[in-house]
């Protein structure tokens, strides 16, 4: 029983509990390694032609400063995984590379096309770049097809989103049964499904994920990565995701950068990375 | 700010409060008024402040206290100060018998539905006030007049209305101490929490609203007597004015904050005072405006801005240990 | 060993939906109890229905030998049966410390006896707690200006405060820094082992709730599927097709 | 009260009267409510102004006869006029309040409620006004039920659009922007939608509809500037009652209130039929919450 409130427990004071290491601590030990990475790097990693780059940039919320001087290379076909403790800024990539942050330096390219200045509506219908959100994005109370009909919202024409959700239907046959299902009743795995079709509805070069595997059990994990890869190896679709579960992540990605306190750390092939000892103790948890 | 500094301030303003009606006797209604804007404010931020209950209607139980005090001297036939204190028991302890009996139906609501609940509560107790013949109906009611062969009414009212501004002051200051101080902000700050982690919320919440309800009944009925009329609609339950008042007064200084109620009443009432009588027929208009550019503009009020450029005055701070 | 928490045939079902159906499970007094399962399997409601939030159609949910299907959030709580949130809920407003005050067994009287002080065990106590998640530091701010791991460690620290008999966690690792969660995983088997603290978890982290947990049940649509020893679970085929995968 | 009672009883037919002009009223209720519960539904504020909407809309109609227009062609002079002043709203307030707790929106369309009342005050003055159309009475059953013409007009006027609206809603490209918002607001924004436009044009697009219930209001009955409080408390009253999403319901719920309302007003007086919505809407609260709360079954 815990009535008991005598017994004298021990934690960080008493300093037996050694395993632990706080996001602070993390940022702390990141910053006195002194890792920075050289941009030739990146663009070596992203080979020859980038399709998606970012030079210097900063960005935030409202009049926060989150990233400072970020650069970022990844090429056509290319998947890309951004690790690193919370409030690193890993998400605030994607919202600054979608249009979503308040961008005070630096520029984005994408295909060559200076994005900085469009609004998403204009990065998502002209550059392509598609966001696909974490957690629950669907919209519940419209049937799966209306989801994906919402999802060419912006093309001129609704025949054309109709065509784009035929071919949706085709491909994945999961959706295809649930077809005038309200979305709100789909299984985890078979709304995230729909999150990511209703992405490919506009015909983007770019996805951006964010935290693909968030919420799911661990069968429609696989699946969702699965989906991602076919994606990418088939369609020759550029991913650029944020993962928690970052050994899940970093396995799936080409390149991993490491992120610490809106700063690029480290950057390699994700697979190096993850055999990184550093990035094992600090970012994985051992 | 150092706590001599501020005891030093706190000291300045009680001496003033004790000198003003002497050194300033022509504006002694306006003081006094003052000292009801302070005992709006603190009472309004007990809920709305300090428990997240957004009330619209607090201004039911100044009404209540206003009619209850002045049928009580009507109809009991004792003396004018005899009257006056019992009249003022009866309408403290009729205002928390009121809060307690409607809380157990209203403090059930959450968020906007208590809101708009306390409001309609409000207007309703106006219009059957206006309606009901035993107090008047809508041509009001007049409370027995301070005995005339006595002088130095003013300030009779000025010190009574002060009193109950430093006794509300002092009993909620207590209050906020303990641990049911504490049981208050845990609502306000997540009530499912609090529910699942065993408090009694609803006990807590009743209370809140019964001491709140008992300060402002007796301000109902000081006030009833200090403008010697009491109307339905633009004295008792004037939620035009006092109403919303009680809110702006409170979220002007600093919603939840102990001090900042009565910085924000005294900021507000010297303002309509200097101000109000230049807008000719315009102050509602005026007042409408200050409501959305405070509550848009600077909702945190003086003190919760003040407790975010200087957190360390709040004793907020990060230890290291050693 | 006794069933502290014992659940019979408990159904529930709203909006026509059924979340659970004729679960039953019992968590052993002194034991760290897993629930796993997909998504939209019942694991979430029936913490609630055990709490109390989700009064249940039918069955039987009996704690320390008493029916409490019955009773409401706050008197379950009182009896120390006590739960934390998928999505933390801390009192922002507050500092760390008074949320530790007024998580106190102490604060949970009827409300005149609540109009006194705070007695210096209460702050010793929560001290020697926050101490103990690795808070002491940020014991004086504001608790919604934490990070959501620390809100996590603070939620956690409120629960022990509060000196439950047993504590429901719901996805304690949920959102959690990887290199956080093996101290977080640390602190629960402290609890347990050494306050005698029986947890009941609902976790997706296999690595997490494997470690941790000396039963577990596996829910899928709203019935138990299976019910043993992490290994068991882990080996039984039924579990595998349904939440597990082929490559877990 | 009780001779009141006994005269309807005495006289059942005295009540088909009764319920046949508020069922009248009802109509607009449940206009004012369908456009509160589009502007709760997408951008998650109660609008404190929906009353004084609708108390613009009547002195827009009223200023616009005196202008010369013909009655009825005031009701969508009206409300083009509101959306453009909803529009307005929207970008001068609304959108500073959209994110934030609900308590700051409510208390900001307090503020602008205040506003537009003591406004309106000052430039139309406090007097109690109605806009004559010339049109007739209707005189059924043997004179046993007595109706305006012009409430009729009202009744079928406020139904039409409110089903307009609900098609514009369903087939509509920015009324399924507006669906979407409602549903997920941040999923929407992933998709390309301009929620900030979808929230002005809601915001605007029920203050429209208030103000072509304002129209009818100040032809088939009366205005003031400061009846918009009631208003606004009718509307909530009603989508507390119907729900959000359900429009059948919303005006089946709007005609229940103005035939009970009406009703209630002869038996109690006239003097009490303002208490007796209010009160009403705070009865309702509670028992609803009561309801609610009693799905948990307490045993003690």
């Amino acid at each position: 029983m815990s009535g008991n409130s005598d017994a004298p427990i021990s934690g960080y004071g008493g300093g037996t509990t050694d395993t632990v290491l706080s996001v602070d601590a993390v940022s702390d030990e990141a910053e006195a390694l002194g890792l920075s990475v050289a941009r030739e790097t990146l663009l070596k990693l992203a080979g020859a032609a980038p399709l998606v780059q970012i030079d210097g940039l900063t960005a935030g919320y409202g009049k926060m400063e989150i990233l400072h001087q970020i650069d970022l290379a990844v090429g056509r076909g290319q998947s890309l995984c951004l690790v690193g403790p919370n409030g690193a800024g890993k998400s605030t990539i994607l919202h600054s590379i979608f249009g979503f942050t308040q961008i005070f330096g630096g520029h984005i390219k994408v295909d060559g096309v200076d994005v900085t200045k469009q609004s998403p509506s204009e990065r998502l219908r002209d550059a392509g770049i598609a966001y696909i959100l974490q957690d629950n994005s669907v919209f519940p109370d419209m049937s799966v097809e209306e989801n994906l009909l919402m999802g060419g919202y912006l093309l001129p024409d609704t025949t054309l989103a109709k065509e784009a959700a035929e071919r949706v239907f085709e491909r994945y046959d999961r959706l295809a049964q649930r077809r005038t299902d309200k979305a709100g009743v789909l299984s985890g795995g078979e709304r995230r499904l729909l999150e990511i079709s209703r992405a490919l509805i506009m015909d983007p070069k770019v996805l951006l994920v964010d935290e693909p595997s968030i919420g799911l059990e661990p069968r429609y994990i696989d699946m969702v990565f699965e989906i991602l890869g076919d994606l990418k190896d088939r369609d020759g679709k550029t991913i650029i995701m944020v993962e928690q579960n970052a050994k899940k992540g970093l396995a799936f990605a080409d390149i991993g950068y490491v992120l610490v306190s809106g700063r690029v750390a480290m950057a390699d092939k994700g697979a190096a990375l993850l055999e990184n000892p550093d990035v094992g103790r600090l970012f994985l948890g051992g | 700010m150092t706590d001599a500094q501020k005891y030093a301030l706190v000291a300045t303003g009680l001496l003033f409060s004790f000198v003003a009606p002497f050194l300033l006797p022509q504006f002694a209604t306006q003081l006094t008024m003052l000292w009801l804007m302070v005992i709006f404010a603190l009472t309004w931020d007990t809920l709305g402040g300090q428990m997240g209950y957004n009330s619209f209607g607090n201004i039911l139980f100044f009404g209540i206290g206003a009619y209850g005090c002045a049928v009580i001297q009507r109809d009991l036939g004792l003396d004018y100060f005899a009257g006056l204190a019992v009249g003022l028991a009866f309408a403290a302890v009729l205002s928390a018998i009121v809060a307690i009996v409607l809380g157990a139906g209203m403090l059930g609501l959450r968020g906007h539905y208590f809101a708009i609940g306390t409001l309609g509560l409000g207007i309703a107790a106006g219009e059957i006030a206006g309606g009901w013949d035993y107090v008047g109906a809508g041509s009001g009611m007049v409370p027995p007049l301070y005995p005339v062969e006595l002088a130095g009414r003013e300030l009779f009212f000025y010190f009574l209305m002060f009193a109950l501004a430093l006794v509300t002051f002092l009993v909620l200051r207590a209050l906020y101490a303990t641990k049911f101080g504490l049981a208050l902000n845990a609502i306000r700050d997540d009530e499912d929490k609090a529910e699942a982690m065993g408090l009694r919320t609803t006990q807590v919440k009743s209370l809140a609203w019964a001491v709140s309800a008992f300060f402002l009944g007796i301000g109902g009925g000081l006030a009833g007597n200090l403008l010697g009329f009491i109307d339905p609609r633009d004295v008792a339950f004037a939620g035009a004015t006092f109403g919303v008042w009680m809110v702006l007064m409170a979220i002007l200084g600093g919603k939840g904050t102990l001090w900042g109620p009565v910085i924000g009443a005294v900021v507000f009432h010297i303002t309509q005072e200097l101000f109000w009588t230049y807008l000719l027929g315009w102050q509602r208009v005026a007042l409408g405006l200050l409501i959305v550019a405070i509550v848009v503009f600077f909702p945190n009020g003086i003190l919760g801005t003040l407790r975010e450029r200087f957190p360390e005055w709040f004793g907020e701070k990060v230890e290291e240990r050693v | 060993m006794s069933a502290l928490l014992k659940i019979e045939n408990v159904s529930k079902a709203y909006g026509g939906v059924v979340a659970n159906r004729q679960v039953s499970l019992e968590v052993q007094s002194g034991d760290i109890a897993g629930l796993i399962g997909p998504n939209g399997s019942g694991k979430t409601t029936l913490f609630s229905s055990i709490v109390g939030a989700h009064p249940i159609d039918s069955g039987s949910i009996q704690f320390g030998g008493q029916e409490i299907s019955k009773l409401d959030v706050p008197t379950i709580a009182r009896r120390g049966l006590l739960r934390t949130f998928q999505q933390t809920r801390i009192y922002a407003e507050m500092n760390c410390v008074e949320n530790m005050r007024i998580s106190a067994p102490d604060a949970r009287a009827p409300v005149l006896s609540l109009l006194s002080g705070f007695s210096r065990n209460v702050d010793v106590r929560a001290e020697e707690l926050l101490d103990f998640v690795g808070l002491a530091s940020k014991r004086f701010l504001r608790a919604g200006s934490l990070s959501f791991g620390q809100q996590k460690l603070l939620e956690f620290a409120m629960a022990l405060m509060s000196e439950p008999k047993l504590l429901l966690l719901d996805e304690p690792t949920a959102g959690v820094n990887p290199t956080l969660i093996n101290g977080l995983i640390d602190r629960l088997i402290k609890a347990n082992k050494e306050l005698g603290i029986t947890l009941f978890v609902i976790e997706h982290n296999m690595r997490v709730i494997m470690n941790l947990a000396e039963n577990i049940t596996c829910l899928a649509h709203g019935e138990v599927l299976a019910q043993g020893t992490p290994q068991e679970v882990r080996d039984d085929p039924r579990v595998v097709e349904a939440y597990l995968g082929a490559s877990a | 009260m009780l001779e009141n009672l006994q005269l309807l009883f005495d006289y059942p037919t005295l009540g088909a009267d009764l319920i046949a002009n508020g069922l009248m009223i009802g109509a607009i209720f449940a206009l004012a409510a369908f456009g509160m519960a589009l502007v709760w539904g997408v951008l998650g504020i109660i609008n404190i102004a929906q009353g004084e909407f609708v108390m613009l809309g009547g002195f827009v109609a009223l200023t616009a006869a005196g202008l010369g227009v013909p009655p009825l062609a005031t009701i969508p002079l009206a409300a083009i006029v509101l959306f453009m002043v909803g529009w307005g709203l929207y970008r001068l307030v609304i959108f500073r309040v959209v994110d934030r707790d609900l308590f700051v929106s409510l208390l900001a369309t307090f503020g602008l409620s205040i506003i537009l009342q003591q406004l309106s005050n000052e430039i139309f003055g406090a007097d109690v006004r109605t806009l004559e159309t010339g049109l007739g009475t209707l005189v059924l059953f043997d004179g046993q039920i007595v109706l305006a013409e012009i409430k009729l007009v009202s009744f079928v006027t406020a139904l039409v659009v409110g089903l307009a609206l609900w098609a514009f809603l369903k087939r509509a490209r920015l009324g399924q922007a507006i669906r979407a918002t409602s549903q997920n607001a941040r999923a929407a924004r992933i998709l390309g939608i301009d929620t900030d436009r979808v929230y002005a044009a809601t915001y605007a697009l029920n203050a429209a509809l208030c103000g072509a219930a304002g129209s009818l209001v100040v032809m088939a009955w009366t205005i003031h500037p400061y009846i918009g409080l009631p208003y606004t408390v009718r509307s909530f009253l009603v989508v507390i009652v119907a729900g959000l999403g359900n429009i059948a319901a919303v005006i089946a719920a709007g005609l229940g209130l103005g035939a009970l309302e009406n009703v209630a007003g002869f038996v109690l007086g006239a003097e009490y039929q303002i208490a007796f919505v209010f009160a009403l809407m705070v009865i309702i609260l509670v028992v609803r919450n009561f309801l609610l709360r009693r799905k948990r079954e307490y045993l003690k």
